[in-house]
């Protein structure tokens, strides 16, 4: 009985721990100001590379892990993202980045905005700023990311918990 | 040719033939012509380009409200520093202009924006789907039309 | 057999999530194998409404609102604003503050050729050219960071002048920079002219004429690769610029090879200027005062963004509001250009020759379409439509 | 015994597992390198094992409208291809396992039966990228393969066998590359080809046609092409090096020769800007394909 629960966990763990050092990212700019989507690039550039990461910017939906949205949803682009985050395979996870992806920011009112990106799709994580410096946008990544240790999980339940019974 | 010049010209070629035109001077280095008739509109644009005077630069549609009920679009012909504006005034209801797509190729660009913002119908322009405004976009609403009822986005979101 | 009935034409989709495209705008190419019969474009998916938007704030907002049109030239749209605001009511910002926003226009200009240097030098494949020319970037983004406070939508202007003011510090600092910006330009100068392999991608390719850049309205370094003087700091200048004139770069041949040329040339050019204007910055306040409200009346400016002549319209009511802004960039001059261009061009081809404009989507999205290029008739299919429409068309013949 | 033995060439070592690992190490070295010579840090040491881990893990969606049983098939028959070509070549400085008069062929076609999967795998597809992709590998494989081929066999005219192993015995005690030269650059190239790398990566370039025709590929299809790519990475220089330089008779010179040329072609990877499809078609038929008849020309007759 205890002998496949071992090799369980270890694949487990194994899986993880691959899930954390290789995220592979899919950028998708749902009508953003070009901004966040400069610096997500920068991020790619020597000064701060993020392939020492691992991250890789994929150009499929089906081949990456996390998708960068950046910019408020407009009413074009509300249906590519929703098909887009489809397309992409589990496990996935949404990072909104800038202000307008979080809110709708400074466009919030404008007639073909819908607001921000958790308006459209579940959001995982948020990362602030008008635009983000690439610094910013590789520690929303890899906090992202971090959160998927067990260890780090764990540590956060009692946090939830606490939350939770405030909240009730 | 320096400016003063450019606009004497243009001055010259608005205000020969029968055309019904206003001319004034603004700014010192923009010539505002009022054109009166539409259908010598296009003829009027071709005087200009004969001349080589200006390029379409940018078309600006305006809404001058309920109480003038008119509708006004601008065209900005520059040439160095220069401006050539072309005013022309169009009631809001069943608002019609002539396309200038025969004579300056782009135009369509601004004229398709003028139609979607303005229900301005421009009589000649050969492409007429929604191409900026999205494919749900209600009929008989023009975003930039000042009673355009924009209320779409709350009723969607819940959000202001 | 399927395969056969369809390879008579085939629609490649590009975008809104493309990887050639920092930014969305959907793209449609018919391919013959692969040469291009057809281009289509349809924009609209960074279409905020920003124009509407900016009819229900007030000045003050209106400035932050238009300064996210684009990220990437973010201040010669605040730029243009505060000019046409000024001119409407009838003042005009220190010369100082004036000298000051032309420095920043021209550090701007660095960092958006750079950008576009690593961007097109990525969609020709050549990755190592990308990695370098967004190293030397990060030494502007470093300058603008110092002076201003952020990396990308900077908020320099203010109605009546501008936010900072430059020292004698910040200024050896830029001069430091610069010098460092200059060697290198000068390096890709020689890259970009001499590598064979990149020639091959560029040289001959995307030919326009001058002719057809007149006709097709093409502006700013597009324009300008095919020998069209276009360009508002020689022609019409305006702000600082008429107190520090600047070289028109020009280039007769209208390929891609051309328009990478003047704007490399252009880099120089620019470095110069923010060289002299630190040498000759003039003394005195950073701002004067503007009223709440701005007296009615209409004002209509031209200003050189990095990617050509971009064109603010303004209307005043005399309220603290603006009546119609109407804002008009550069790339929708341009797209033009490249549906035409890239008919009977290779699909490998047609990247380049998008990046050959330096196009912007979500500066033109905030307003704009664009479309078709021949007959209009142009049809979206899908695959399986297109595949049905083949399977009809043999039937038909086989009758 | 003989059973045992066979299983633990095909699966653990010279072929299999052996393999595996080590080619996605020299695709670490590969990557590592390319970031060095971009001024970049580049990734970790484990960054592929990461990656395919990863992809192993990851849900795989079948697409609609394509074959399922090519869609699931095509990945494994690559793989297998490439491990299968493992036999026969002198992987580790260690004689080939089996070996038979004419190998050589065999080994070159199993080769590009990874090739010729990924390019089914794409035609398999419905997405438009996918096809494009698709036809781009397999015009691609047309252009590079003949030169390439050529270019392999002129060590072979030498030696006077078409047997891998013998060809690699004869060639210990000979630096084919400096009476071959031409036939070493073309061979260097064309491996490049097979590679996909850059320049020669049209058939997947990102800026044009998305991921090629593996776009429809996640998870598990990825995984196993990727792994097929990076056994071909050390099969091919295995090749490459022990034809024409000098042999390599034990590990450490494998090691050093092949990581000398994997050295040679990041390099090369880092100066080149991405060839058009036609332009790679010309390369090869107009320069590859002439140069190595030159070379043949001057062997036979000098």
């Amino acid at each position: 009985m205890k002998e496949p629960n071992v090799w369980r966990d270890v694949m487990n763990g194994l899986k993880t721990w691959a899930r954390v050092n290789s995220p592979w990212v899919l950028h998708f700019n749902s009508g953003s100001c070009n901004g966040c989507d400069i610096e997500i690039l920068a991020t790619l550039t020597p000064r701060y590379d993020m392939e020492r990461m691992g991250v890789k910017l994929q150009a499929s939906p089906r081949h990456a892990d996390v998708l960068l949205c950046t910019g408020p949803v407009t009413r074009q682009a509300r249906e590519r993202l929703i098909r887009i985050y489809e397309q992409m395979n589990e496990p996935k996870f949404v990072v909104a980045v800038g202000s307008c992806g979080i809110s709708g920011g400074v466009f919030q009112g404008c007639y073909n905005v819908m607001g921000g990106i958790d308006q459209v799709i579940p959001v995982n994580a948020y990362i602030a700023g008008c635009p983000p410096r690439p610094e910013a946008i590789i520690d929303g990544v890899v906090k992202l990311l971090a959160s998927l240790m067990p260890a780090q999980r764990d540590a956060r339940l009692p946090q939830v918990e606490q939350e939770k019974a405030a909240i009730q | 040719m320096n400016n003063e010049e450019i606009l004497t010209l243009a001055e010259q070629i608005v205000k020969s033939w029968d055309w019904k035109t206003e001319v004034s001077r603004s700014q010192p280095n923009q010539l505002d012509v009022n054109i009166l008739n539409l259908e010598q509109f296009v003829p009027i644009v071709v005087g200009l380009r004969v001349k080589r005077l200006g390029y379409l630069s940018a078309i600006v549609g305006l809404d001058l409200g309920r109480e003038a009920n008119q509708l006004e679009v601008l065209y900005y012909f520059c040439e160095q520093s220069s401006m050539i504006v072309l005013h022309l005034r169009i009631p809001r209801q069943n608002a019609r202009i002539p396309s200038l797509c025969e004579v300056i190729p782009s135009a369509e660009v601004f004229e398709r924006e003028l139609r979607e913002m303005f229900g301005i119908e421009i009589t000649g322009l050969k492409t007429i789907e929604y191409l900026y405004l999205p494919e749900d976009w209600p009929d008989g609403v023009f975003p930039m039309r000042k009673d355009a009822d924009l209320t779409m986005v709350t009723a969607q979101t819940g959000k202001v | 057999m399927e395969n056969k009935i369809t390879s008579e034409s085939f629609t490649i989709p590009m975008g809104p999530q493309h990887p050639a495209l920092k930014e969305p705008g959907h793209f449609q190419f018919t391919v013959d194998g692969e040469i291009v019969t057809r281009a289509y474009v349809r924009l609209g998916y960074a279409h905020r409404g920003i124009e509407k938007a900016a009819e229900s704030r007030n000045w003050v907002q209106d400035l932050y609102l238009l300064e996210r049109v684009c990220g990437i030239c973010s201040h010669i749209h605040s730029f243009a604003y505060c000019l046409a605001v000024e001119q409407l009511a009838h003042v005009e910002a220190p010369p100082r503050a004036q000298a000051i926003r032309v420095l920043v226009a021209e550090l701007e200009r660095i960092h958006s050729h750079f950008l576009w240097m690593g961007v097109s030098a990525h969609e020709a494949g050549f990755d190592t050219l990308f990695m370098y020319s967004w190293r030397d970037r990060e030494t502007v983004m470093d300058i603008l960071e110092g002076l201003t406070g952020n990396r990308v939508n900077y908020s320099a202007n203010i109605l009546g002048g501008v936010k900072f003011d430059v020292d004698d510090v910040q200024a050896a600092s830029i001069r430091k920079g610069l010098d460092f910006l200059e060697e290198r330009t000068n390096h890709y100068l020689q890259v970009l002219g001499k590598d064979a392999m990149f020639l091959q991608r560029t040289r001959g390719i995307g030919v326009m004429t001058r002719a057809q850049a007149e006709v097709l309205g093409a502006v700013g370094p597009t324009a300008r690769a095919s020998n069209v003087m276009r360009d508002m700091r020689v022609t019409a200048p305006y702000s600082a610029y008429r107190q520090f004139s600047i070289r028109m770069m020009l280039d007769s041949r209208g390929d891609l090879e051309a328009r990478f040329q003047v704007r490399v040339q252009e880099l120089l050019e620019s470095i110069r200027l923010i060289r002299q204007i630190l040498d000759n910055l003039p003394q005195g306040e950073l701002s004067v005062h503007l009223p709440r409200r701005i007296p009615a009346g209409e004002a209509a400016v031209r200003l050189e963004a990095p990617r050509g002549e971009v064109f603010y319209y303004i209307k005043s009511n005399g309220t603290d509001k603006p009546e119609r802004l109407k804002v008009r960039t550069p790339t929708i001059c341009n797209l033009n250009s490249v549906i035409r261009l890239a008919v009977g061009h290779q699909l490998a081809d047609v990247p380049m020759i998008l990046a050959g404009i330096d196009p912007c989507f979500s500066c033109n999205d905030r307003m704009v379409t664009l479309a078709d290029e021949r007959d209009g008739s142009e049809r979206l299919m899908t695959w399986s439509e297109l595949r049905q429409h083949g399977i009809d068309f043999y039937k038909q013949a086989a009758k | 015994m003989t059973l045992i033995s066979v299983l633990i060439a095909l699966f653990v070592f010279p072929g299999g597992l052996f393999l595996i690992v080590a080619g996605l190490f020299y695709q670490w070295f590969n990557r590592k390198l390319l970031a060095v010579l971009q001024n970049r840090i580049g990734p970790r040491w484990f960054q592929p094992f990461a990656d395919v881990i990863k992809l192993l893990a990851k849900e795989e969606v079948i697409p609609d409208g394509v074959n399922p049983y090519l869609f699931i098939g095509l990945p494994i028959m690559a793989l297998a291809g490439a491990l299968t070509a493992a036999v026969y070549v002198p992987i580790a400085g260690i004689a080939p396992s089996y070996g038979f008069s004419g190998d050589l062929i065999v080994v070159l076609y199993l080769l590009s039966l990874l090739t010729l999967c990924i390019g089914l795998a794409g035609a398999n597809s419905l997405d438009r990228f996918s096809l494009v992709g698709a036809t781009r590998t397999l015009t691609q494989l047309f252009s590079y393969e003949a030169p390439f081929l050529l270019a392999m066999l002129g060590p072979a005219l030498v030696a006077g066998s078409w047997q891998v192993g013998k060809i690699t015995a004869y060639a210990q005690n000979h630096w084919l590359i400096l009476t071959q030269p031409l036939g070493f650059v073309v061979a260097l190239v064309g491996l490049m080809g097979k590679l996909e790398m850059p320049p020669f990566d049209a058939p997947e370039a990102h800026t044009e046609i998305v991921a090629g025709a593996l776009t429809e590929y996640s998870g598990r299809g990825l995984a196993i092409f990727d792994l097929g790519r990076a056994v071909e990475l050390i099969i091919g220089l295995t090749l490459v090096s022990s034809f024409y330089l000098g042999g390599v008779a034990n590990l450490p010179l494998f090691v050093v020769k092949t990581l000398l040329l994997l050295f040679v072609m990041v390099g090369l990877q880092s100066l080149l800007t991405r060839l058009r499809i036609d332009q790679t078609i010309g390369l090869w038929w107009r320069y590859g394909t002439l140069l190595v008849l030159v070379q043949w020309f001057f062997m036979v007759f000098a």
